[in-house]
């Protein structure tokens, strides 16, 4: 039996704990704000635990590193800001995608293009969901909002990652990340390597697309390949979608759409938001990948405004309108790694009720 | 006196005539032939006696073509 | 009183704020408060601005970004406007006297004072200790974290290759600790944890 | 009469190699069935994309092919998690060279507990024989329809760079360019794979090998420019071994 | 004046000259399946024209060697697959969406994830459009359809990449890139270089987040630049959508809605959908971003059953779905690197029209 | 009296440098901007993501920063078009040899005519002080708490490495370790700025610079641990300078 | 008679299929057809399977990817199973005599030639160039493209490095194109291009 | 005789106490007071007579504080 202590750390710790209780055997990355914390505490962690932690010379070492690690059966992870996970895309669609290996990585969101702001950002939404690496592929992707569901999530990325055979995504931010908050985590598990079984010919041959393929240019058994995969995905898409929601039940007047720590912000603002005398409920996608379409689309059934928030120019909007068949009436968004208070939260969003005259019936 | 004699088998499905094997057998008992295999690719053929069972053509040929075998065999009378 | 108490410490990087920010959450926690604690940089510099946010609670402390401090604690001129107007009416700033411009102290609906955080420092032993003085300061003024909790978060957040400024940093806390016992006992007290 | 040279069957099936006639990667695989045949326990390959990646249904072992440049570090990933297994990667040198200098650079730093064989083609072969690290001064590639000018740089000395780092333990480069070159393949095969079992450090074999393809010449006319051209410029030999000093 | 010449040469054959004609007078890249012929025929024709070609170690070297020849003035390109813009997109949202370089990448689609297959796909829609490397930016990006128009849009390319300041990807495939065709395009032109300004400090600074941002950490200064990249992506979505359609006018009983050499498959599987007396349309989008969203709607509106049409698992069909408010009718899709021919088309729609029991009205 | 020494003051504007005491990274800008008022023209910089990037504002020319680790080629792209105009990328050790090692390579592989500056301080500074190429064995980072210790491979002499390449045109070593150490420094990047002038290739300055807050010593103490042991592992000096033999 | 001419070359890389397909292509272009060439080949194999489609018309020759052919030209049995049922009603194939299997000739709604390419080749002087040989019968039969348009194509086709081939190729073109002339007048000649 | 005096100005606002102009000046004129500068830091002050304005306190300051002066004296009656 496992015993569970109860810490007080950085989110970037609490992804660590959680590793070492998941009984992930290896780490390899590169630092980048605001992820660096997770290494230094691997650096400090994985060795002490009788686990290999290996500081690469940039973000390709360290996803190949992984992978490596994983094709021997051991959970392995690693850690960036979607700056790196742009260097990570290539191999993720091969690992992910085509050799369906298991894996995690955690990916610290700050805001913008390029080097950016080391502010707090959701820049990486569009990137993790769907865009991250060329080719036909999805990766699970999970959004924490506190430190405690940050360590959660990590376990249960891993536990994903093995079912299905791909790569999963913990898509923080710098809030959350360099936060930090009591969790509670269980001790480290040692955990034997899996079987790696996919065996043909002279011996296991990775990837199966190479595997049919080899002698014939045989499109169409490529195609049937694709079809698995196309089903695989389905059945993700049917069974893994997780959201949350807080505040009033039943009908309301304003639906707030946001995830991680803008969703806690949000959800904070609530009695703001309440004392004008509004009916209110934040709804928050846990995966954002697959999206928990059926539960924002029957949410918003009954509400009379749709407010979208996020900490970027608009990603998750778009899969919020596909959900609900029309665009949200309100978008409330910051940038340049800015995140607002709760009171500002709640202003901003007033205001934009105030513009539509929306009459509260709480 | 004894004189090493030798053959080779020939996989001509597996061959591509690219030719290395007849340059490089000290014999020149290799040669290409007319013959396209099922991969459209032109054949070689022991064409002459005298092979050695050197393996100069097992080793240099990159399609793995040739079984080699051979034997020391005592000829003549053997003068004393 | 609200249920959450809700404090900043501004000032400069080099000036060791992040750790008086850590040490007293460290402490609060092992005190048996919840706590959470957020820092804000100035980008791109090196012992640039500094925020550090710290709530605690009994219970759910909520999100890391605040608006409400009860309690500012400002170490140097910068960030020092960024952070005043979001103290609320009632609240309390302790400012180094050494370092604030004392023109800058224009709010009327709050209380004032001033931590002669420089000469406690150096009568502690250690001139660069500024900030430990300020962490002791807050801890008492605020009843965060007791004596004893200090001593263990003190453990935890100064790291292990310079395990040796241990002592030292617990002398200057408590010099600001006793000091805010004797000269605040009253500043804070609608305020304070129990 | 005995038999005294054939290849291994279960490396040709099911119908033989994919290569062009002439092309050295037959001769490379042949050597490595043969040298992996008479060792205790069959290697683990990680096999970079190129021409390269049509050895892999013929590996004398589990294989897993990587994204192109990188196998060495996947190879790495793998050895650390499983020291006990004899782990190889196989790459070409436009991967090991050129797209993932970087990561076989840091392999090397590391001093990773794998073997690294090395296929020197001179050109990107697989996309249609493209300028690489490796090709000659003055030869012709499609990107250098004129020949490889002084604003493409000479051809780089990576194996003589690398064997500079302590963590490369031993380095041979080997050409195919005659019988005795193939049998010299099979012999830095078998070493390198020594050095790894004997935890030594990196071991990397070079092969200099024959494209016709994409060198534009018959395949007697490709050895002769190894002979004559290539092996000017790449010298072959044992270019370090550390194991050595070790004893 | 320029003189316009007739010519006969793949898609591939026919980027470079259009890319003479543009006046572009860089290009570095590496090769890769199925844009390999681009680098070959710049390998030719650049240098022959005074031009600079520089076959690069990777895909990494080649980007920002483009983007170093754009920012000392020069129009400047580079070609690779979607496996190589992956590579690419760390430098992309650095120079692209932070410095506003302008540059164009050609990417000819393949399918799959990893190193996948080599046939023809449409694996590069989500990447192109939305989640090429982490950050809040947008690149246009073009979807040509014939071997003319893959030339006439690398000219256009140019041009918007130079009018807004950021990279446009032309985003074709493998039947584009090898398939050959005639197309008219004009003579190679020399282009001045364009003058680069920013000046500021010292000297010009870039990127610009670096310069507003340089001393005072200064988040708002920060969201005020990302505010004027808002600003920037609103009035691209608003002036630079573009469509085409071809089939019945007005209202019709099948919308089919593709995009690339798809579109022009199922533009000619028209004929045989009529022979079934269906009234029939394509409604092809040139930008994939910005999606012509009022176009897709606008049709959709008129038409019974709308079709999405991939050569993915569905990239595009969230698009479509976000404009039209609804989930398409119809998805048909092949995967593996396989195309349909016009009469697998056409078998394909109608089967699911007739699953559908639609009756045709024409 | 006569004024003999003054810096100069653009270089400082407007707050002066925004570097931790004791860094080595101020005496480096100085020493360019030194250099650079000398010169007829002012060159171009790219600037690479770290510490090093804190430079921007204070550079004597316009600069672009790029991506971690890519200036060189950045710089090279900028340089193939504007031939007539100098450039430099200004890199960290962990941008040059780490992350951008194969970029930085081939840039040498090429001679693109570009000069290089290297800041040697033995960490990845800016994220924190972690492992970095060139950390000495047995030092402490932030991701090697225990020291760097073989499984991470000894510190990487690529300059060494670089030299070797006939593209480098110019390769020198100088050291923040002394009055006389930031006068050589000066002198290395008027030397390199010359050799670009001169179109002889790629020329390269590696400073060891020195990192007073990661390595968690007072600046005197750093300076004398470059001098102590930096030193005996990078030496400084001329590494190449093939001007020489083109005269 | 459709107004576009779909035809399809099927055979393995080695053969030089391709560079048969795109000397049609381009000839025809010369010729005033608008022609549309594209080239399907077995993944991952060195002289592996190819199919080389071309579709020729006086005005828009339609898609890449077909499945009409009026003429196919088998030259191995690889890919033959894939095509040969894509032949439309009333279609010839041509095919090598030397590397079709007689059994596979099925159809009885398609007329069925055999070209004696070997022996054409060689009496041309170049066993290698039986894909020129075979380039010329289809030049012929389909009126694809003139003598004249073939010269012209084949300085298009051969790459610089390769120039010393251009004669023996053309020579190789002659002999198919005179042998299609001989011997196959009539097949085909519902199909012809005008 | 002729004798080098010199002196320095120091901006003290951009000095960081990082002690290597105190360690280096080889008169020890240079040392650190308990002044702390906007930036927060200590800073360095001339604390007595004898700079020669050598400019190795110049030469070694990381944030470019000094400017040195110096000029040349001429000292006591002169032997000849
Ligand atoms: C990231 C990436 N870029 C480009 C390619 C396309 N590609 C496949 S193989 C190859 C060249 C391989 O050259 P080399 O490594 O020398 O191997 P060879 O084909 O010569 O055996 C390239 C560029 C790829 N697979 N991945
Ligand atoms: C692709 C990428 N990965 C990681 C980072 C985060 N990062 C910024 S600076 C830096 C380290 C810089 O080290 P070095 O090049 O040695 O420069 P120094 O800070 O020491 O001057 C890192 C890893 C980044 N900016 N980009
Ligand atoms: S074994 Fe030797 S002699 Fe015999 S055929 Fe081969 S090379 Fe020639
Ligand atoms: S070496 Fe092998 S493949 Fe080449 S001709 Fe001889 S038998 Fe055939
Ligand atoms: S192209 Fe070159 S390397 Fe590739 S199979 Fe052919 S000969 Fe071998
Ligand atoms: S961290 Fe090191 S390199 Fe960075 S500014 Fe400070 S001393 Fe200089
Ligand atoms: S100039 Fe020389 S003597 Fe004068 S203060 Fe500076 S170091 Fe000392
Ligand atoms: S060297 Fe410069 S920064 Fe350091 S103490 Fe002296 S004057 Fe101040
Ligand atoms: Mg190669
Ligand atoms: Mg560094």
């Amino acid at each position: 039996m496992t015993t569970v202590a109860k810490r007080f750390g950085s989110g970037n710790e609490a992804v660590i704990d959680a590793a070492l209780a998941a009984g992930c055997h290896f780490f390899a990355g590169y630092p980048v704000t605001p992820a660096t914390e997770i290494l230094e505490s691997a650096a400090e962690k994985f060795p002490a635990n009788n686990r290999v932690m290996v500081p690469t010379e940039g973000e390709i070492a360290a996803i190949h590193m992984v992978a490596g690690a994983s094709l021997a059966g051991y959970r392995a992870m690693t850690a960036t800001a979607p700056l790196g996970l742009s260097l990570m895309s290539e191999a993720l669609s091969f690992f992910s995608g085509m050799t369906e290996l298991p894996g995690v990585v955690v990916v610290q969101q700050r805001w913008g293009p390029g080097d950016g702001s080391l502010g707090p950002g959701q820049d990486g939404y569009n990137q993790a969901t769907r865009g991250c690496g060329h080719g036909d592929f999805k990766m699970i992707v999970l959004a924490p909002s506190t430190v405690q569901e940050l360590a959660d999530l990590t376990i249960l990325a891993f536990d994903l990652a093995d079912t299905y055979g791909l790569f999963v995504l913990v898509l923080g931010d710098q809030l959350l990340a360099i936060a930090s908050e009591q969790y509670v985590v269980s001790e480290p598990v040692e955990r034997e390597p899996r079987d790696v079984e996919y065996g043909r010919g002279n011996g296991l041959v990775l990837p199966e697309l190479v595997a049919v393929d080899e002698t014939a240019g045989d499109f169409a058994a490529l195609e049937r390949v694709g079809r698995r995969w196309e089903q695989k995905f389905a059945a993700i898409e049917r069974d893994e979608a997780r959201s949350a929601r807080v505040g009033d039940e039943g009908a309301v007047d304003v639906l707030i759409v946001a995830y991680g720590s803008l969703a806690r912000i949000a959800e904070y603002s609530l009695t703001q938001l309440r004392e004008r005398g509004l009916r209110v409920a934040v709804v928050r996608p846990i995966t954002l990948w697959p999206f928990p379409r059926e539960a924002v689309r029957s949410a918003a059934s009954e509400a009379t405004l749709v407010v979208v928030a996020e900490l970027s120019m608009g990603q998750m909007i778009h899969d919020v309108a596909e959900a609900i068949g029309r665009r949200p009436e309100i978008f409330v968004n910051w940038l340049g790694g800015r995140a607002p208070s709760t009171g500002e939260f709640a202003t901003r969003v007033l205001a934009h009720c105030d513009e539509l005259q929306l009459e509260g019936t709480a | 006196m004894a004189k090493t004699v030798g053959t080779v088998t020939i996989a001509a499905q597996l061959c591509k005539g690219c030719d290395l094997c007849v340059v490089v057998c000290p014999e020149h008992v290799l040669a290409m032939t007319e013959a396209i295999n099922d991969k459209g690719w032109p054949v070689v053929a022991l064409v002459a006696e005298g092979c050695t069972g050197c393996t100069l053509c097992a080793d240099v040929c990159p399609d793995g073509v040739f079984a080699v075998y051979r034997e020391e065999r005592s000829v003549g009378g053997g003068r004393r | 009183m609200s249920e959450v108490l809700s404090i900043v410490l501004t000032g400069r990087g080099g000036q060791g704020v992040k750790l008086s920010s850590e040490l007293l959450a460290w402490s609060a926690s092992a005190d048996g408060y919840n706590p959470i604690q957020y820092s804000v940089y100035g980008a791109l510099i090196r012992g640039g601005e500094i925020a550090c946010s710290l709530a605690a609670s009994r219970e759910d402390p909520g999100v890391p970004l605040r608006s409400d401090y009860a309690l500012m604690c400002a170490m140097h001129n910068d960030w020092f406007d960024r952070y005043y107007p979001l103290l609320v009416p009632g609240g309390l700033l302790a400012y180094d006297v050494a370092n604030i411009t004392p023109s800058s102290l224009t709010r009327s609906d709050i209380e004032h004072v001033a931590i002669p955080v420089a000469e406690m420092a150096i009568g502690a032993g250690d001139p660069r200790a500024g900030n430990m003085v300020v962490a002791g300061v807050v801890a008492n003024v605020t009843g965060l974290a007791s004596r004893d909790a200090l001593e263990k978060g003190m453990t935890e957040v100064v790291p292990a290759h310079r395990a040796d400024r241990i002592s030292r940093n617990l002398a200057a806390v408590e010099t600001g600790y006793t000091w805010a016992e004797r000269e605040l006992r009253d500043s804070f007290a609608a305020w304070r944890l129990q | 009469m005995k038999l005294v040279a054939q290849p291994d069957e279960s490396a040709l099936a099911p119908h033989g190699f994919d290569f062009c006639p002439g092309c050295g990667y037959g001769s490379v695989l042949l050597a490595l069935t043969d040298v992996v045949r008479t060792m205790p326990q069959q290697p683990v390959f990680m096999v970079d994309i190129g021409c390269v990646d049509f050895m892999t249904a013929h590996m004398p072992g589990d294989v897993l092919m990587g994204p192109h440049g990188r196998t060495s570090v996947l190879a790495s990933g793998y050895k650390r998690m499983r020291p006990e297994r004899l782990v190889c990667a196989v790459q070409g040198d436009g991967g090991f060279m050129g797209l993932g200098a970087a990561e076989s650079l840091h392999t090397a730093v590391r001093g990773e507990q794998i073997t690294i064989i090395v296929l020197n083609n001179g050109v990107l072969a697989d996309t249609g024989g493209q300028l690489a690290a490796t090709t000659l001064a003055g030869k012709a590639t499609s990107t250098t329809p004129e020949g490889r000018a002084p604003q493409h740089g000479p051809p780089l000395p990576f194996l003589e760079m690398l064997a500079t780092l302590t963590g490369v333990a031993y380095a041979e480069r080997v050409a195919i360019d005659s019988a005795l070159g193939v049998r010299r393949v099979r012999r830095a095969i078998a070493k390198a794979f020594e050095v790894q079992a004997a935890g030594a450090g990196l071991s990397i074999v070079e092969v200099l090998s024959p494209c016709p393809t994409h060198w534009r010449m018959d395949s007697v006319q490709a050895w002769e420019y190894i002979t004559e051209s290539v092996r000017t410029v790449y010298p072959t030999g044992v270019l370090v071994d550390r194991t050595k000093v070790v004893q």
